[in-house]
């Protein structure tokens, strides 16, 4: 198994090493000019308005924090999982599927609430505009 | 409702005498500009007229008369029949109410006419020059303009250069 | 590869510290073997993406560059190296400069355990399975990372959007594959292959690994619908059409590399590409069976080479399917909006990948592996998998008689026709031939110039 | 044959620990102060398993670093919820400008 | 149950529409592209393909130009340009100069539409990039010459073969240079 | 309504430019987004990126002079527009040009509308992503194209109409390529259907989003298919029964609600689709109705117009294509002005953008198939 | 010193460096991405530690949770100014003090004290005994654990939510 | 006359074998900018399209500026405009080709005398190709290009990235040497 971790460890460091090589090499072979105007941030060809850097919609935010909740109890059911085959076989699967059951049932219900309370809904749907009919004929528009 | 009906029905509902033309082919009206909008509301308004789409709203330049028409082509969807207002207005200080308020439409037709023509739209909510950039000098299509010789460093002219690389 | 280089080891009778050498360099060459690998599979990814689009799309997609344009990918390549390497003046320089090493690392060191075959595999990890999971959400940082180092706006939101969805759909991932897991008792990649036949049932022929009947997509009905959970959230983090909103080219201009060029444009370019064949592989393993030759045993894969070299052919094959379907995907759907990827991903993905979860397990509880039940089921699942696939070979063949024989239409509207004469010049492709070489042509008209 | 050993470990989670101390103490952004935090917590784990490695060699401390790095996400999310809450009503996460968690 | 059955029934309604999309764009595999490849690999050249109407790249025959100028007076635009030139010796009208700017030039037809000699038309020439944008100024009189004669009602003209005179013209993309309008002192003691 | 600029935005609110260069604002449309990262508060069109001065032009140029011009007012509809002025003149001169000469317009226009709507709907499907379809009706305008070409020597920029009639005829050869494609184009329309109209993907994208109720559609000047989409029963082809179109029988396709409400997004793309349907439809029966004849009226060779005003309509790909001229008895006209239905929608994007996000503002773009040249002539 | 001893000195290096600028940073959100070296740098060394399946665990929950979290909360509660500006308190120097006499003190501790070491058994797989362990002795722990993360949600998007109402419109 | 296209052995450089390697990867891969503001806008996405298919040569479109290799000026440029162009221009990164596409591009074409309307691309761009037309149709446009292809191959690319000389073809205005 060291071996293997090594191995890990030294694909890590090769394919950093090879994107540098890379740019390295380009170094060689490119040109740099860089101008004030070349560099100034692209923003469809106009001048920026404000900062680039701001602070955006928090919903991202609020998603993010439940999915690593979730996230963590990957982390906890997988050992649990990987040895449901071998409880099985020693006839305690019961007690496995009944542990992660509940563990995930109760997660699930974090789920739930969340998503019945809302909290996870993006776009807080823009109430009907009243729409009048219009109909040739008719005498009701705009009155 | 034809021509002189039309006529007749605006001359009452406003209450004034109103100039209008069978033109040669298309009827307009020329009204007050004092009573632009209030032509507008009732146009829109009346039963019998409903004017609710506004088709276009645009200047034209009468340097000889010195003035400028604001012409107004409106079009009533339930009595399939359209409708041309004009108003007269000095040239040297073109002036008007904005009709952005019975039509909302107006608003970019009257931006267009104040960017081209120059024309004052009293009311207007966003009276910016809308097609050319903001720093244009000038309103184009007035019939006297002249173009500058240069924008921001670019020639308006292209000289006329042959092969030789002389200029001709 | 670790017995291997024992074996060597011990035959060349090293001392220790020539051993580590020696490790150090097995490890070193089998790195850089596997990462000019996965570069060529990356670029040769990029290349099959323009073609099948371009046949997609009734077109032809690159020819010119080398037979078939196969060297499509070199080219672009060697020409992002010489392009000027850009970096914005108010850009956070240090960020802007690593972000592209930590996709590239990201998705890069993620190949250590992707089994290509038997005994081809870098690193048979205990925990691959969650190791890849864990190792390719360095490409959420260094997305992240270079989005807030553009100091650009169109960068910073395809950042922030790609990063979301990314951790998001890690859940739903992980669920499926857990499935898998639990089906497979084991987290090992390679275990989870051998898993899929072979191991209970050595008796019968058609028992033995490989056959479709024993992969894992055709188990139950849950792991079924687990593929698909997965197979969404996997395109889904690789940011790939419906789910590619952090590059929406029409919203996003081009997301999160926007300010980038050159090399390290290419970084990502590559990342990307390297990350659907990572997923198809992931999934290949996980649901159908990886490098397992119908019929053979794992132990007699490993015993000759040519069955490795099968094993591995195959496996790239597979592979290979599910980066066409990624492709295939691509060019055909519209992309979701970011509201409805987040809900996606919680109403629908997460309880049916609970659901999943939940029903494997009581499937194994209920059903004994290899009892009679057990083999009715797989077989009713292939038949109905094999149903769906053959539906859909109908609707394609409908969609071909429709409009059978009219694509040739174009030539009949371009007016008279007029005999083909083949002195015809054209001005700068000189004599024209039929079927002429491209390259041939561009070569020989530079001598026309000047 | 190789010379590493369990006092390498402790030292490094050592070094952790001090950081993280530091961190905590020295830096008023919310932000940073969880940094520290997680550098803590982090350093204990290394503990944990080191011990674990070198001691009785059970897997009881494996266990125990689960629960840690499970909880640490777990109070992570809490107080970076916390500081977007705060960051709403007061405007700024600058904790020592902060005196009261009321609103 | 109504909100069950619109979850349900929202699943099976994507895979069914998203199935069927697949299903066309995969069908797509299997038929020929439409791709003509051109310059190369094209069945023809794709210029003797162009419908006869096709408005290419202008072109004059110069022999039969009658020196009439209705074609630069109808060009809305003004890339026609055309001087003819009474020869005090001879009397006969000379054609100085006829210059096509088609460069500027929104191949409207409107010029060709109004000459009455069919000299002026629109070849299918379409290969005329140039690397000098004054290379796209045409001229087609390089030394004076007399006008022809008003072709007579119903009476075919004959020209030159549809676009080989611009071709020749426009052959090489990368000169920058060459010799232009007729010099005054070649143009004789006309003028 | 629409308040005016303001250059300091609130420090929370970014401030994003989408355009002039975006590949979503085919053209040169610009948008100010004030956005919080994904949902707007406002988004402000700036146009005028293409203004060319085309009405100012017009004052320097002859009336048969202006034609070619006209192509480019909206050089996805260039028949449309030559019409449009063709029958102002017409009008102001006092010429109905020939039978024939109007049925060779009516099909030049309608399979213009065709090509229109699909770049149109290529386009919309692209900006929400899939480029596919986009590219098949791309293929399937360039048959258009070619046959356009075949027909008056142009693939975009036709120049085809003239004053009292048409510049060219066409014979049976084109005519039964004609044929031909409606023959092959109904099909490719069944598979688009299946490609990609009821995709829900799409659906979902569209339905429900930037609803315009019927009396703001009309209020803001909102023409053809967005009308229509919005529910209003009005085409100028049937109801103003100009050219030969009181002869032909077509239906007018109104936004119905099928999968939201009527007057979304969704609508304002199916009724396109149903356009093209009613179309082929118009072209099959000219195909049948032709009569032989001159293509060109009389007209004198140095057109001279009385001074009268006209404005004068057609139906154009997006609705309404107005344009009015002044003439002044010269040979020159005194004033054009155009009026084109892009305008007025890009004045409703304002208004309806707030509280959407911003991949809805590229479906409401491509929707209501606005496009530069028209908004800035 | 074997190769391997290198490999650790370097890891070591990495993770110690990146936690350290980290925390001397003035940059809050570089510091945030410094802390990527340290979680992968913590990470290896759970590897040399043949904690393969806590290595794993490490970089999913740390690397691509809670460095992401952390991202996100940065760059949503700053903007330029601050997030190079903050650091700092007054009790600069305290802190200061107080690290280095910790770290005097358990680095004396870690280094001096004889510990009591088995030779570590070879490297082998720990997960299986890991999950034998969560249904065995860890058994109510694990379930509580799940109780912990339901409250976690909630709380966590209840709290989130709290500052809502005066800044939403 | 320029002396980066000036070809043949007779006076011209003498190109060394990598550039050759080189150029024909770049020859290869020419990214244009996504990029059109008016009518040959229409014929740009054509050439794009399915018929004539710029992607056999390689030519694919980029949305960004800093990834694409040739600006095509497709269409009229109003003076608005211009300035926008001109910055795009600027954030592309080395090498950069710029192709003027029909009239307008060319010339200001029809529009010359419109007040508002840039009388040709060359006037505020170095531009490296002209394409007559209006609009040029798709084979014209990529003909173009494969003029563009041709000048880079040309090029001899080492000794213009070593001496980081931006890539700027002279104006046309400007007096040429
Ligand atoms: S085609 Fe049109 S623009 Fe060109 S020269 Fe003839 S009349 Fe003038
Ligand atoms: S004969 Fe034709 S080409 Fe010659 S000047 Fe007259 S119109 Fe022009
Ligand atoms: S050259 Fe012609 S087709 Fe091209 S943009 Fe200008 S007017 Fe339109």
């Amino acid at each position: 198994m060291a071996f293997d971790l090594a191995m890990v460890l030294g694909f890590w460091i090769v394919s950093f090493l090879a994107l540098l090589v890379f740019l390295l090499f380009g170094k060689l072979i490119r040109p740099n000019v860089p101008l004030p105007v070349k560099s100034s941030s692209y923003e469809c060809g106009e001048r920026p308005i404000g900062p680039g850097w701001f602070s955006f919609n928090n919903r991202f935010y609020l998603i993010a924090l439940v999915f690593v909740v979730f996230d963590v109890e990957i982390a906890l059911v997988a050992p649990v999982v990987v040895v449901f085959r071998d409880m099985l076989a020693k006839d305690m699967g019961w007690l496995v599927f009944a542990e992660i059951f509940i563990f995930l049932a109760i997660l699930f219900v974090a789920l739930i609430y969340v998503w019945s309370r809302g909290d996870l809904r993006w776009h807080q749907d823009i109430p009907d505009p009243t729409c009048k009919p219009f109909e040739i004929g008719t005498k009701e528009v705009n009155q | 409702m034809n021509p002189d009906q039309l006529h007749k029905r605006l001359q009452e509902g406003l209450g004034i005498e109103i100039e209008w033309s069978e033109g040669p082919v298309d009827p307009f009206y020329l009204i007050p500009s004092d009573f632009w909008v209030k032509a507008g509301l009732f146009v829109r308004d009346a039963t019998d007229l409903s004017f609710e789409f506004l088709r276009s709203l645009c200047g034209v330049d009468y340097p000889d008369e010195k003035s400028i028409l604001v012409v107004a082509h409106l079009f009533s969807y339930q009595h399939k029949m359209p409708l041309v207002l004009k108003t007269k207005i000095d040239r040297d200080q073109p002036k008007i109410e904005s009709l952005a308020s019975v039509w909302p439409a107006a608003c970019w037709h009257e931006r267009e006419t104040y960017d081209l023509l120059g024309v004052v739209f009293t009311g207007n909510p966003d009276l910016r020059r809308i097609l050319l950039p903001e720093d244009w000098v000038g309103h184009p299509l007035r019939k006297d303009y002249q173009p500058p010789n240069q924008y921001h460093g670019i020639p308006t002219t292209r000289p006329v250069v042959d092969c030789d690389g002389e200029q001709l | 590869m670790e017995e291997l280089s024992r074996n060597i080891v011990e035959a060349l009778g090293l001392n220790p510290f020539w051993e580590q050498v020696f490790y150090a360099l097995a490890i070193i060459v089998v790195a850089v073997v596997v990462f000019m690998a996965a570069l060529t599979i990356a670029g040769l990814l990029t290349y099959l993406e323009r073609r099948v689009a371009g046949r997609i799309q009734s077109r032809v997609g690159p020819n010119r560059v080398g037979p078939l344009g196969l060297l499509q990918w070199l080219a672009d390549g060697l020409k992002l190296v010489m392009k000027e390497d850009l970096i914005p003046a108010c850009a956070d320089r240090p960020m802007f400069r690593l972000a592209p090493y930590a996709v590239v690392v990201g998705v890069f060191a993620a190949f250590v355990s992707v089994p290509f075959g038997q005994l081809l595999i870098a690193a048979d990890l205990n925990v691959g399975i969650i190791y890849l999971l864990a190792i390719t959400s360095l490409v959420s940082v260094g997305v992240l990372m270079s989005g807030w180092a553009s100091n650009n706006k169109w960068s910073l939101l395809g950042g922030i959007r790609s990063a979301a969805q990314i951790v998001s759909y890690e859940v739903p991932s992980a669920l499926s594959i857990l499935s898998v897991v639990l089906l497979a008792g084991t987290l090992s990649m390679q275990g989870i292959i051998q898993a899929q036949g072979g191991q209970e049932y050595h008796a019968e022929f058609w028992a033995r690994g490989g056959w479709p009947w024993n992969w894992f997509i055709f188990h139950n009905p849950f792991a079924f619908i687990a593929f698909f959970l997965y197979f969404t959230a996997a395109v889904a983090e690789g940011n790939r059409t419906p789910f590619d909103l952090p590059e929406a080219e029409s919203e996003l201009v081009s997301g999160y590399n926007t300010e980038y060029s050159g090399m390290r444009f290419a970084g990502f370019f590559l990342g990307e590409f390297a990350n659907i064949y990572l997923m198809s592989a992931v999934a290949t393993t996980l649901f159908f069976g990886g490098w397992q030759i119908p019929g053979i045993l794992p132990e007699e894969q490993a015993s000759s080479w040519s069955l490795q070299l099968m094993g591995l052919l195959i496996f790239v094959f597979k592979a290979a399917i599910g980066c066409f379907v990624v492709i295939w995907l691509r060019w055909t759907l519209p992309r979701l909006r970011v509201d409805q990827l987040m809900g996606l991903c919680y109403k629908y993905l997460v309880p049916f990948a609970f659901i999943c979860l939940g029903g494997n397990a009581v499937y194994i509880l209920l059903i004994k592996a290899g009892s009679t039940f057990d083999w009715i089921v797989h077989g009713a699942m292939t038949l109905f998998g094999f149903a769906l696939v053959v539906y859909f070979f109908v609707r394609v063949t409908h969609h071909i008689r429709l409009v059978k024989d009219r694509v040739d239409f174009d030539i009949l509207s371009r007016g008279t026709k007029k005999p083909f004469d083949p002195a015809v010049q054209t001005r700068r492709y000189g004599r024209h031939r039929k079927g002429a070489r491209a390259l041939e042509i561009t070569g020989q008209q530079g001598k026309e110039i000047g | 044959m190789s010379t590493i050993g369990l006092q390498h470990y402790l030292f490094i989670s050592a070094l952790l620990f001090s950081l993280g101390i530091v961190c905590v103490l020295t830096r008023r952004h919310a932000v940073a102060i969880l940094i520290g935090i997680e550098l803590i917590l982090n350093s204990a784990s290394l503990n944990m398993i080191a011990f674990s490695r070198f001691g009785q060699g059970n897997i009881q401390g494996s266990v125990f670093v689960l629960f840690i790095i499970v909880l640490a996400a777990a109070e992570a999310v809490v107080a970076l919820a916390m500081i977007l809450a705060l960051q709403k009503r007061m405007k700024t996460i600058e904790v020592d400008k902060t005196n009261s968690l009321k609103g | 149950m109504g909100a069950l059955s619109s979850y349900f029934s929202a699943v099976g309604r994507t895979i069914a529409t998203l199935g069927d999309g697949l299903a066309v764009t995969f069908s797509y595999l299997f038929r020929k592209p439409v791709t003509l490849q051109y310059p190369d690999r094209t069945v023809e050249p794709l210029i003797s393909t162009l419908p006869e109407r096709s408005r290419g790249i202008l072109e004059i025959d110069i022999d039969v130009c009658t020196g009439c100028t209705m074609c630069a007076k109808q060009c809305p635009i003004d890339c026609i340009h055309v001087e003819v030139v009474k020869d005090p010796e001879t009397n006969q009208r000379m054609l100085t100069r006829f210059d096509i700017d088609i460069a500027k030039c929104m191949f409207c037809g409107l010029c060709v539409e109004s000459c009455p000699a069919s000299g002026l038309r629109h070849s299918h020439e379409f290969e005329g990039a140039m690397s000098d944008v004054a290379r796209l100024m045409l001229h087609f009189v390089d030394k004076p010459l007399p006008v022809a004669k008003p072709p007579k009602k119903d009476e075919p003209v004959q020209t030159k073969p549809k676009g080989s005179i611009v071709r020749e013209m426009l052959r090489d993309p990368w000169a920058r240079t060459r010799k232009s309008k007729p010099k005054a002192e070649e143009c004789g003691d006309i003028g | 309504m629409i308040e005016p600029t303001d250059n300091n935005p609130q420090r929370s609110e970014l401030v994003l430019n989408m355009g002039p260069h975006h590949p979503s604002t085919h053209g040169v449309l610009r948008f100010v987004v004030y956005t919080d990262g994904e949902i707007m508060r406002r988004a402000q069109p700036d146009i005028g990126y293409l203004h060319r001065g085309i009405e100012k032009i017009a004052e320097n140029k002859t009336y048969p002079g202006y034609m070619p011009f006209t192509d480019r007012i909206n050089y996805l509809e260039a028949m449309f527009c030559n019409q449009a002025y063709a029958i102002a003149i017409e009008k102001i001169l006092g010429i109905t040009p020939p039978e024939r000469a109007e049925f060779l317009r009516v099909i030049a226009c309608e399979l213009n509308r065709i090509a229109s709507h699909q770049v149109t709907l290529g386009c919309i499907a692209m900006d929400l992503g899939a480029f596919t379809p986009f590219v098949y009706l791309l293929r399937e305008r360039e048959k258009i194209n070619d046959m356009m070409e075949a027909l008056c020597g142009n693939r975009l920029t036709h120049n085809y109409m003239r004053i009292g009639g048409v510049s060219a005829d066409l014979d049976d050869t084109w005519l039964g390529n004609l044929e031909g494609f409606l023959d092959h184009f109904e099909l490719i329309l069944e598979e688009f259907t299946s490609l990609i109209v009821y995709n829900e993907i799409l659906v979902k994208r569209l339905a429900d989003v930037a609803v315009i109720c019927a009396a703001d559609a009309v209020g803001y000047g909102l023409v053809g298919p967005n009308l229509r989409a919005s529910g209003v029963n009005w085409d100028c082809r049937r109801d103003l029964g100009y050219s030969v179109y009181p002869q032909l029988e077509f239906d007018v396709p109104l936004g119905r609600g099928e999968r939201g409400t009527v007057g979304d997004c969704f609508e304002r793309f199916v009724v396109r689709v149903e356009e093209m349907k009613q179309s082929c439809r118009i072209l099959r029966q000219c195909l049948r109705k032709l009569p032989d004849g001159e293509i060109q009226a009389k007209v004198p060779k140095m057109i001279k117009a009385p001074k009268a005003e006209v404005y004068s309509c057609v139906e154009g790909a997006r609705g309404e294509l107005g344009v009015y001229v002044v003439a002044d008895g010269t040979t020159k006209p005194y004033r054009v002005k155009w009026r084109t239905g892009s305008f007025s929608a890009m004045s409703i994007v304002e208004a309806i953008s707030r509280g959407l996000m911003i991949a809805d503002l590229v479906a409401v773009i491509a929707t209501l198939d606005v496009i530069a040249p028209e908004t800035d002539r | 010193m074997t190769l391997v001893d290198l490999i650790f000195y370097l890891v070591a290096v990495i993770t110690v460096a990146s936690a350290a600028y980290a925390v001397f940073t003035r940059n809050i959100v570089r510091a945030v991405f410094s802390l990527l070296g340290t979680f992968l740098g913590v990470a290896a060394l759970y590897g040399f530690l043949s904690a393969d399946f806590i290595a794993v665990i490490q970089i999913l929950v740390y690397v691509g949770g809670i460095l992401v979290l952390m991202l996100f909360a940065v760059m949503l509660t700053s903007n330029i100014e601050t997030t190079s500006s903050s650091n700092r308190s007054g009790g600069w120097f305290l802190g200061l003090l107080a690290g280095t006499s910790i770290l005097i003190i358990l680095g004396t501790l870690a280094l001096k004290t004889p510990w009591k070491q088995t030779e570590p058994s070879a490297y082998s797989p720990t997960t299986a005994s890991l999950g034998h362990e969560l249904l065995g002795g860890a058994l109510l722990p694990f379930e509580l654990l799940s109780i912990v993360l339901l409250g976690v949600v909630i709380g966590g998007v209840v709290i989130a939510r709290f500052g809502r109402k005066e800044s939403d419109t | 006359m320029s002396p980066i296209i000036e070809p043949g052995p007779e006076g011209g450089f003498a190109i060394g074998k990598i550039d050759q390697l080189l150029n024909l990867a770049r020859k290869n891969s020419l990214w244009y900018l996504l990029f059109g503001t008016a009518c040959c806008a229409i014929e740009l996405m054509q050439t794009g399209g399915p018929r004539t298919d710029a992607d056999r040569l390689g030519m694919v479109f980029r949305a960004t500026p800093r990834q694409s290799d040739v600006l095509i000026l497709a269409g009229t440029i109003t003076y608005k405009m211009s300035s926008r162009i001109r910055m795009l221009y600027e954030q592309m990164a080395e090498p950069k080709y710029v192709i003027a596409m029909g009239s307008c591009a060319n010339t200001g074409g029809l529009f010359q005398e419109s007040y508002s309307v840039v009388s040709g691309g060359d006037l505020f761009l170095p531009v490296d190709v002209y394409i007559p037309g209006c609009p040029p149709r798709p084979e014209a446009l990529l003909e173009g290009l494969m003029l563009i292809q041709q000048k880079l191959e040309r090029e001899p690319w080492l000794k213009k990235a070593w001496s980081g000389t931006p890539n700027q073809s002279d104006p046309w205005l400007k007096p040429r040497g």
